[in-house]
């Protein structure tokens, strides 16, 4: 491939590359405005905890395991 | 004895040094030393600084396909793991709120990529200059120098030209680290005193849902137009979304701390391990620090521009100084366009407006390099 | 220009998408939804779910042998490092305590394990309906979802049916999920409320000795016994006795912290490797879906029943919802076990009678692997 | 192999399985109750710390070295 | 029925074991037990010892190419990477400060390598007892040990003499853990009760910047002196420089800490692979445990004799039990020096005195392995 | 090759062997009195802290950055 021909191809993606860039940002920017209308709808002061509540399932079984192995514990001690 | 001592000697680095794995070593100190008491980018150019010094010693080829770089290369960066598993870190270390509280300014990252393209035609411009040979897949790995971020310039450049990675990489993480030097008086000659003054006004709350759909929705984005961005911008994504999931606490702090550290040791070494003589003492490598500041200069000017026309079209509550933080160089550059504005009004806080315009940027580089890749890879 | 304009069209996710990857980076956003917003496993299937996405990405080949999730897929879960390292993190997670403190209950573990070779001879069995043809290796590496513990079931599909590991994984990792909602029905079913009243008399105390040599105990029974179970028992072993030692602090921490996290986050998206559509949409699924819940409700119900034999041999002082917990699903269905007992007596705290089989449970699955692995691979 | 085989191996697998299982986990039950007899005896209610006491010699090292550097630093600035 | 009872029978491990993997799960067991109880290097003994059982279990080919420790063997010590990266984290960890304050006594560090290669020439000569038999390459591996340095012994072995790889790693790491039991004797022989009591001056201050200069101009030395310790002690620099450069204490954090405990147990592991009883059950063993304490003892006297030297040419300022700390074992051998120095008297602290000894050992070793690696290997 | 030679090849070692290890700890002890005597110079008291000024630049833009975060959401607060 010769200089011209490589030159105009980089001409090319000069223009296909800054298109891109401006068409997936741009719809990015609908996408984030169209959810940004949406989501307030569900979500009320109170409603943005429900993740919480129900999520960190593990960490929680974690602790009701853990506090019930100190309360045996203790037990234990008082006993013996 | 005699024999002994003569296969001892041959052994020694004194008898068997190049002029150029001297040189080399020399160029290694200087980027430890850029890093240590300049502070250029330390977490980055320590490794590759040093990997740099190990890749040149003679006899021992540690950045050989048997030595410890050679293998870091060859399964980190060869196989673009590496650079992918740091973004994923940046996900999860990256707060998408302000983009996400004013969109519109992403626009300015968009425009900042302006810089890579430009780049790239100049690449293969520097073809008419004797000695210099760049393939189409060369000028596009010299160009995404511009995406001013490193994991997105060393995956791109690895897939396209890895001959190139190491003076790629020393580009970009030595420009990012130049950023205040760099950008300032672009930002002083394309503004006015005016311009520079605008205050902007607070930004909105952005709720935890909005902020849990965003890496989904931009994943979507991707993998509806550009999958050949998906593995960097999916990684990022990942990251992300386990950060503001909240759910997996302890994946989203293992991905931004242990892991990122350990994979940036390894990656900064393995690049390291392309510093070696014979590849970068070209001519090639001065086109290459060339083209990577055109790159940068030409990336901030034309997200000021883009920042000038919001500036007009918002009626004046758009600074345009946020716009040179669309090149991404994460947090460096909005900090510097904190500063200018605040040398222009102390009251002008821009730190947190300029964040959605830097992060912006590192989408933008991502779906540059996407495209890059699908058409030039 | 145009000729750029149609590659880059080629290049489009939607210009190669096919029904499948569409569907099924639906489902992959159905797994995330459910472990964000219902908190099904969300260390597990963010990562998978997150994984089948990016695996079903057109052109992109992330799934591909030199792509990130193929990468992992091939060095992590084909060689079986994994599952193991997980195990190993697990091993340096769980306290043997309450199983040392009252050993009979181990029986419930043992019995629980029903659920694996009855869903065996049912994975067989389906034979019979036209369209499924499941193989021996097939049909073992099904009915592992009967064990109710994750590692366990992709180390063996990963060696006995790679093609259903997918699948098998996140039938696993759901059916654990939902541990407290298939488990209480069959609960209340099988024991009578007086059953379910049952207090159980405090533990003793285990020495710190007794929990050293128990992991040693262990190993060495499986190897005399069972040399097929030994990778999987022997890296549980191998965590517990850091943890247990005492000494060793330091790698105890890192296993159970951020070896096992960085490992998770990897095995996740390797799983995820394995939902592309091709395999995944199948009337194979189906079955195994469905095979998965009988195998866990068929586990829990010999497990009851076992606990139900010793409530009466015991003379009325082993609570037979304990039973329950014997199919592993460490600590959900000690969990649920503990609360059913306090809708029958709000003074019956099971969690620490019900930790006991719920770890044997673990023990009992990685011994019936074994079996599978050394008369079926 | 025809699917009455098959069924056939398949019942074989779990009379087999369920064998292991119960022979294994028995095994380990006996185990158990043996460790626990013969250890009572060799641990005493204080004996029960031997471990700690010559166990973590890296950190105590470790510690031993750290409070002499500060020693050390102490001195010097004292001095200087 | 029978044909599947007589294949798992066929499959048990006590249908398979062979006299040498009963043995050698009987050592593997007893180096669990000197590392728990006895406290003899635990962070390395209980995986070595773990992965010793695991090797020897019949039939689960653990430790061969497919297994789990084979793979950690083939990818992390085959290749160097896991002592390299040990080596690295010990750099993390180290501080030159006291080598530095008196540089004088490193003289020390290199009169105790003097074990290593005196116990070459031993290697050679058991060569006139029947049975044995070293090759060249065999003796330099055994005669690291005396370098009493577990990565740099690892090292060495795996690129020297990979079947004799366990032996050597168990009796380096046994020996250092002996060290307190196997140096006071000699101590007490080769010096005075005069001598012992000598009190040494407080050490001056080393500012920051001299500590960031010395792994860079130890770097400079090996490579260009002796090129082939390039990788051994380049890997200590960097983990040096990254903690003295103050610039990047998330990568030091991560190398001393996460990062060293992973490869800690995988290398364990694997080095526990080569406890295979065909390679360790050899009367070359016990060949190398004899070799390696000759190494110890002679590193230790040749150490106290140039500390005496010393004592006299500095006109009794240098007390020469420090000169026992010169064969590294950090910082075990200098917690000895300053132990013997108080019972000579009770306001002797030597502790800081014998580090600078200490880690030149350490150096001393990395060279003397380099030595070996060049003329040997 | 016979057991002399081999015996004569590991005395020869032996002699380059610690004749490497002294060679090169001895230029090591000479390059650290250098460096020592030449660092003073360079560093005054004071000057000693020169690296730290210019140098945890992450850590700095960092705070900066989450102290603008506070700040921000300070002032959403109160607003709200
Ligand atoms: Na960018
Ligand atoms: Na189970
Ligand atoms: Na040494």
């Amino acid at each position: 491939m010769n200089i011209d021909q490589l030159l105009l191809q980089s001409l090319q993606l000069l223009g296909l590359g800054m298109g891109s860039v401006f068409i997936i940002l741009c719809l990015l920017i609908i996408i984030i405005q169209v959810i940004a209308k949406l989501v307030p709808e569900v979500e009320s002061p109170t409603a943005s905890a429900p993740l919480p509540t129900s999520a960190p399932a593990n960490t929680q079984h974690i602790a009701a395991i853990q506090s019930a192995i100190h309360q045996y514990r203790r037990n234990r001690q008082t006993k013996s | 004895m005699e024999q002994g001592l003569l296969d001892l000697w041959a052994s020694t680095g004194i008898a068997n040094f190049t002029l150029g794995q001297v040189i080399m070593i020399i160029i290694g100190g200087g980027l430890i030393y850029l890093a240590i008491a300049k502070g250029f980018e330390p977490l980055l150019l320590i490794p590759i600084g040093f990997g740099g010094v190990l890749a040149n010693i003679p006899v021992a080829d540690i950045a050989g396909p048997e030595g410890l770089l050679g293998i870091l290369y060859h399964s980190g960066i060869e196989s673009g793991v590496f650079p992918l598993l740091i973004f994923m870190g940046v996900g999860a270390m990256t707060d998408f709120g302000p983009l996400l509280a004013r969109p519109s300014l992403m626009i300015l990252g968009a425009a900042a990529q302006f810089g890579i393209f430009f780049t790239l035609f100049g690449a293969i411009a520097m073809n008419l200059i004797p000695g210099m040979e760049f393939t189409m897949a060369d000028a596009a790995a010299i160009a995404i120098i511009g995406g001013a971020d490193g994991p997105t310039a060393i995956y791109v450049a690895s897939r396209l030209a890895p001959d190139l990675l190491g003076a790629i990489a020393v580009a970009a993480y030595s420009y990012m680290a130049l950023v205040p030097i760099i950008q300032p008086p672009i930002m002083k000659l394309l503004t006015t005193e005016e311009e520079r003054k605008t205050k902007m006004t607070q930004l909105r709350h952005v709720s935890k849902l909005e902020k849990i759909i965003f890496p989904l929705a931009l994943l979507l984005v991707t993998l509806l137009l550009l999958p050949s961005a998906a593995p960097l911008v999916g990684m990022l994504c990942f990251g992300n979304l386990l950060k503001e999931s909240g759910v997996v606490d302890r994946l989203s702090n293992t991905a931004q701390n242990e892991l990122i550290n350990i994979v940036t040791i390894f990656l900064g070494l393995a690049v390291g391990s392309k510093l070696a003589a014979d590849k970068f003492l070209s001519v090639e490598t001065i086109g290459i620090l060339l083209l990577g500041m055109v790159a940068f200069s030409i990336g901030t000017a034309a997200g000021l521009l883009m920042g000038k026309l919001m500036y007009r079209l918002s009626g004046g509550t758009v600074n345009p100084l946020i716009g040179a933080a669309g090149v991404s160089a994460v947090p460096m550059a909005a900090r510097v366009a904190n500063k200018i504005g605040l040398q222009a009004n102390p009251q002008n806080f821009l730190l947190m407006h300029a964040m959605g315009p830097n992060v912006a940027g590192v989408i933008g580089s991502a779906v540059a390099a996407g495209v890059l890749l699908a058409i030039v890879g």
